[in-house]
């Protein structure tokens, strides 16, 4: 039957180590410098404000990310799956030999680097791969454009009080997922090389000055850490049993509140439910992958109408389950969060996933179990 | 619609009765000419689907 | 409103012991400053997790639709005015209803809060004309009445227009406001100029429906937007389906909306759609004469005719 | 990298209109290109996405057999936009074929076992595809009785009618086609719902017995407790689930039931398995 795939640890995907651990100090005139030198080999993306909010953005020729925002609006998780994104194209015209033939687009999957990403985003591109990269399929646009793509992070000082990262498998100094790790030290910016396409980025912007504080980066990420206030307990998430978790008493309250919108999920980094669509506009189409959510109804309904989420305690239970309990088992990674907050901070009817997960976490069957006795 | 910033003269609504074969003339050339006057439609026209 | 939550307390309690409802519908503490969650409560013991401060802005009317329980429910002027054209849909029996008004002197906008101080906000309290902001290395004393969501600043139903009981005594109504400033501005601009507007304003979109969903007119059980046969609208984020979108969710809306500014507020990203509803709003006003959801005897502009019904439009 | 997403493109060979009212049509597609063929190799139980460029994609059970070559098909139900676009389509048009997708029938383990088979309704072509395979001379040896329950609403609304009459006739396989009503004076065989008549037709379960079930979710309900009756385990009983899909290969999230996706992980499971699940589908 139907045997459970070899569930791969997050660790496999790490990209190739360097050797030896390598710092170098880069002074902040050297770092634009080396930017704008980079961005001749490199697609440079990193964050810029737009209206009242960051977003990740490519950068334009000579713009510099802005490494004060505190946290992006949207993750930049859209830089590997875009929100909408053209996979396939074909012609409907009949006169052609190739109709009704569905072919790949062209792609640009040259080398690109996102500057600025904050350590909690890298690792959620890892768990991200975990579904986009998987033994059997690979989604080869997902893929493409993370090979091509190097993460130079930047060591978060100034965590918020939503932020949660330290006990969500993260924390403001984390390096899994990127291949450099930059900390801001005033007068120049220290980095940490983490892998050869980290080294190779580098290289690219001639940032070479050796620096050997090393006591630097561990006294940055104690610092850090110690501003990390919120945290969540997932210890007995793995113990608990699926289906008495899914039957707990507690989802119609945690759903009540919540509109079935997809402001949590679209702005998650680690969620990558998508959609598939064909658009057509005179004879050309494209087949399109979009970004969905659990949260709609839409999302599951059958032809016949029958929804097997069709209540919204239904599809409220299936997004929380999914990062906290069923990702949980399938893949013996922890949970499908980084704690970012970004949920928390932009739910419009403050539903919060700390407080959700606490009262899974708590959860004691027997508790409830009235019906067995 | 005008409001969105599509040209006034772009949207009609008349009502004609069956009987008004010269009202509805009227309304038509009137109607052609207006839109003739402003060229092809620039908005609301969807082309090959913008991705991001 | 100081003073409302010991009351609300009280009513729910009260209504839960005579088993007069079989649920109340409220609000409990946020885990954010300036949010609060709508909560429900079936049994008295729980009474104590209801709140209301100025961080009750989610129209609650929106959780009422196609609901079979008796159900009390804290009503604000605008969740009254929704309640009331729920009722006209009929989305729901008024004697179902145990209308809690709230007079209401308005909801605080937390985004231009934050907008006018530095560092992330730590902590919101307030007054009856004061809202105290509390960062990590100030604490900014700021006037409510600046800092209203836009909607309340421009309200004039701060008080239920149907109730069974009031929390307290009606608050003073506001008075001379121009509702319309902003609209009359857009409607002066060239075509073009409207045009690049509305995409601009827009831009930001992605479609995660937060204001569809917010707003307690938009319960069709398939949305437009979710319809496969035909497909009215595209999925993606081409900005002609997204402006589809936000042009047709407000038509739907037409002679409907309360401006409860619950999409505004529900908005991840900040973008003012109210620009479109107010719009329709204005002209049901100036053409029909008509205010939605001011009294469940009377019917719907756009479902009346009458022979003086303006038709300047109809060329 | 191979693309996942790309469908090979087919040509549709032979259009069949299977039931008398005209919903169900089977397609036998032939490929394009030389070698697809071979890479579309299949197990009874599978499906794939039937791709029409323009207006989307939908999952069917195959219902060719692996053990017939030269082409593949698919008997469709018209019911949404894809399968209505499929069913105006006409011999010699070109589409896409994406997979196979997802596990089969466990026939590795089922050798030298029993099989049962119950079927309802135009869910039977992956159990089409399953007979086939099991009566096909170099595989029939493999496998222990094979008894077969298929009903349809009327006669007319039985699929494979040729080969159910073909099989009828067989000695090495037990046929027990039923309808639930029928006027018609001729037909000679039972009339009743699935159930029943599994109940009064089908052989006891045990170790080396095993139910393959596949039909409507009402015909599943009530077909259940009759399999236990006749003392089938959970895991020797098999099901086939569908859930709405769009990639096919455990990527978009949508077909989930608990940590399981119906799409990679099934379609196939054994009622033991679906138990585990919360039953979302």
């Amino acid at each position: 039957m139907a045997g459970k795939a070899a569930s791969p640890s997050v660790n496999s995907f790490k990209a190739v180590k360097v050797n030896a651990m390598t710092l170098v100090t880069i002074d902040k005139k050297s770092w634009a410098a080396g930017l704008t030198t980079a961005a001749d080999a490199y697609g440079l993306f990193g964050p810029v404000k737009e209206k009242d909010y960051h977003q990740f953005k490519a950068l334009e020729k000579g713009e510099m990310p802005d490494l004060n925002m505190v946290n992006t609006r949207l993750s930049p998780k859209s830089l590997l799956f875009p929100q909408s994104e053209e996979m396939l194209e074909y012609s409907l015209d009949e006169s052609r030999e190739d109709h009704h033939i569905m072919k790949e687009v062209a792609r640009d999957d040259s080398p690109r680097a996102i500057i600025g990403i904050r350590p909690c985003d890298a690792k959620a591109t890892l768990l991200v791969k975990l579904n986009f990269d998987t033994p059997d399929v690979k989604d080869p646009y997902w893929l493409n454009a993370y090979e091509a793509t190097t993460f130079i992070g930047m060591a978060c000082d100034t965590p918020l009080s939503t932020c949660f990262c330290t006990t969500a498998g993260c924390g403001p100094y984390h390096e899994e997922g990127l291949d450099m790790l930059v900390m801001d030290q005033g007068e120049a910016y220290l980095a940490k090389i983490l892998t050869e396409k980290g080294k190779a980025f580098a290289d690219a912007a001639g940032w070479k000055a050796p620096s050997e504080d090393a006591a630097a980066f561990d006294a940055g990420k104690k610092a850090a850490e110690g501003r990390i206030v919120s945290s969540v307990k997932t210890d007995n998430l793995a113990d608990t049993d699926l289906l008495e978790l899914h039957a707990a008493p507690f989802w119609d309250d945690v759903a009540f509140a919540c509109l079935n919108c997809g402001t949590c999920t679209f702005s998650c980094p680690t969620c990558w439910c998508f959609d598939i669509q064909d658009e057509v506009h005179g004879k050309a189409g494209v087949r399109m992958k979009n970004w969905d959510s659990c949260m709609f109804p839409i999302f599951t309904v059958h032809t016949t109408g029958h929804n097997p989420r069709d209540t919204k305690t239904q599809r409220v239970r299936q997004r929380f389950m999914h990062k906290l309990k069923y990702f949980v088992d399938k893949y013996d990674a922890g949970i499908m969060c980084v704690g970012c907050g970004r949920c928390v901070r932009q739910c419009p009817v403050n539903i919060d996933i700390r407080r959700v997960c606490e009262l899974m976490n708590s959860f004691k069957p027997e508790d409830t179990c009235a019906v067995q006795g | 619609m005008e409001y969105m910033g599509i040209e006034r003269d772009r949207l009609h609504m008349s009502w004609v009765s069956s009987a008004e074969a010269t009202k509805f003339i009227d309304v038509v050339t009137r109607v052609t000419e207006a839109v003739r006057a402003l060229g092809p439609n620039q908005h609301f026209v969807k082309q090959k689907a913008k991705v991001a | 409103m100081s003073g409302y939550t010991e009351k609300m307390r009280d009513i729910a309690g009260r209504l839960l012991k005579e088993c007069a409802v079989d649920m109340v519908i409220g609000f409990r503490k946020g885990t954010m400053p300036m949010m609060n969650e709508p909560c429900f409560v079936t049994k008295p013991e729980d009474v104590q997790s209801l709140v209301w401060d100025s961080n009750c802005g989610i129209n609650l009317a929106n959780y009422l639709a196609n609901r079979k329980e008796k159900i009390a429910i804290f009503a604000k002027g605008c969740d009254s005015r929704n309640i009331v054209t729920h009722i006209t849909e009929n989305k729901i029996e008024r004697d179902q209803l145990h209308i809690v008004g709230v007079p209401c002197t308005g909801m605080i906008d937390k985004r231009k809060i934050t907008g006018m101080v530095a560092g992330e906000i730590l902590e919101v309290s307030e007054t009856e004309n004061t809202i105290k902001v509390k960062t990590s290395d100030a604490e900014t004393l700021l006037d409510k009445k600046d800092v209203l969501q836009q909607n309340c600043a421009l309200c004039i139903h701060r008080n239920p227009v149907i109730h069974d009981e009031m929390v307290a005594d009606p608050v003073q109504e506001q008075t001379d406001i121009d509702r319309y400033a902003e609209i009359h501005k857009i409607e002066e601009m060239e075509t073009e100029d409207k045009w690049r507007f509305f995409d601009d304003l827009l831009s930001p979109c992605i479609r995660c429906y937060a204001c569809r969903n917010a707003c307690p007119l938009c319960y069709c059980p398939t949305c437009f937007v979710d319809e496969s046969k035909p497909q009215w609208v595209g999925k993606g984020q081409d900005p002609i389906d997204v402006r589809t979108f936000h042009l047709l969710r407000a038509y739907h809306c037409a002679g409907r909306c309360t401006d409860c500014g619950a999409c505004e507020r529900a908005c991840p990203v900040g973008i003012n759609m109210r620009l479109l509803t107010r719009k329709l709003e204005k002209d049901c006003q100036e053409q029909f004469g008509w205010e939605a959801g001011l009294s469940p005897d009377q019917r719907p502009a756009l479902d009346v005719y009458k022979a003086n019904d303006p038709e300047a439009f109809i060329k | 990298m191979q693309n996942p997403y790309l469908p090979y493109p087919v040509r549709i060979d032979d259009i069949t209109v299977e039931a008398e009212d005209k919903s169900l049509k089977t397609f036998k597609f032939v490929f394009l290109n030389d070698g697809d063929e071979d890479k579309f190799a299949y197990k009874a139980g599978q499906f794939a996405e039937l791709s029409i460029p323009g207006k989307g994609e939908i999952p069917i059970g195959i219902a060719s057999s692996p053990v017939e070559s030269g082409f593949v098909s698919f008997t469709v139900n018209r019911a949404g936009v894809v399968t209505t676009h499929l069913h105006n389509m006409k011999v010699g048009d070109i589409m896409g074929l994406r997979g196979p997708l997802g596990n089969w029938y466990p026939w590795e383990h089922l050798e030298g076992k029993n099989v049962l088979i119950v079927g309802g309704g135009f869910a039977f072509t992956t159990l089409r595809s399953s007979i086939v395979y099991m009566l096909d001379p170099a595989n029939r040896p493999k496998f222990g009785n094979i008894d077969v329950v298929y009903g349809a609403r009327s006669p007319g609304m039985l699929l494979y009618k040729d080969e159910l009459v073909t099989w009828e006739k067989r000695d090495d396989i037990n046929m027990h086609i039923t309808v639930d009503a029928t006027d018609d004076p001729d037909w000679k065989y039972n009339v009743g719902f699935v159930p029943p008549i599994t109940e009064q037709k089908a052989p006891q379960g045990g170790d080396d017995t095993y139910a393959i079930v596949c039909g409507p979710p009402i015909m599943i309900k009530f077909t259940q407790p009759v399999l236990e009756k006749l003392g089938y385990a959970h895991d020797h009983i098999i099901m086939s689930l569908e859930n709405r899909m769009k990639c096919g290969f455990g990527m978009c999230g949508r077909c989930g039931i608990g940590k399981e996706l119906v799409c990679k992980d099934g379609p196939v499971f054994t009622l033991d398995q679906i138990n585990k699940t919360p039953r979302e589908y």
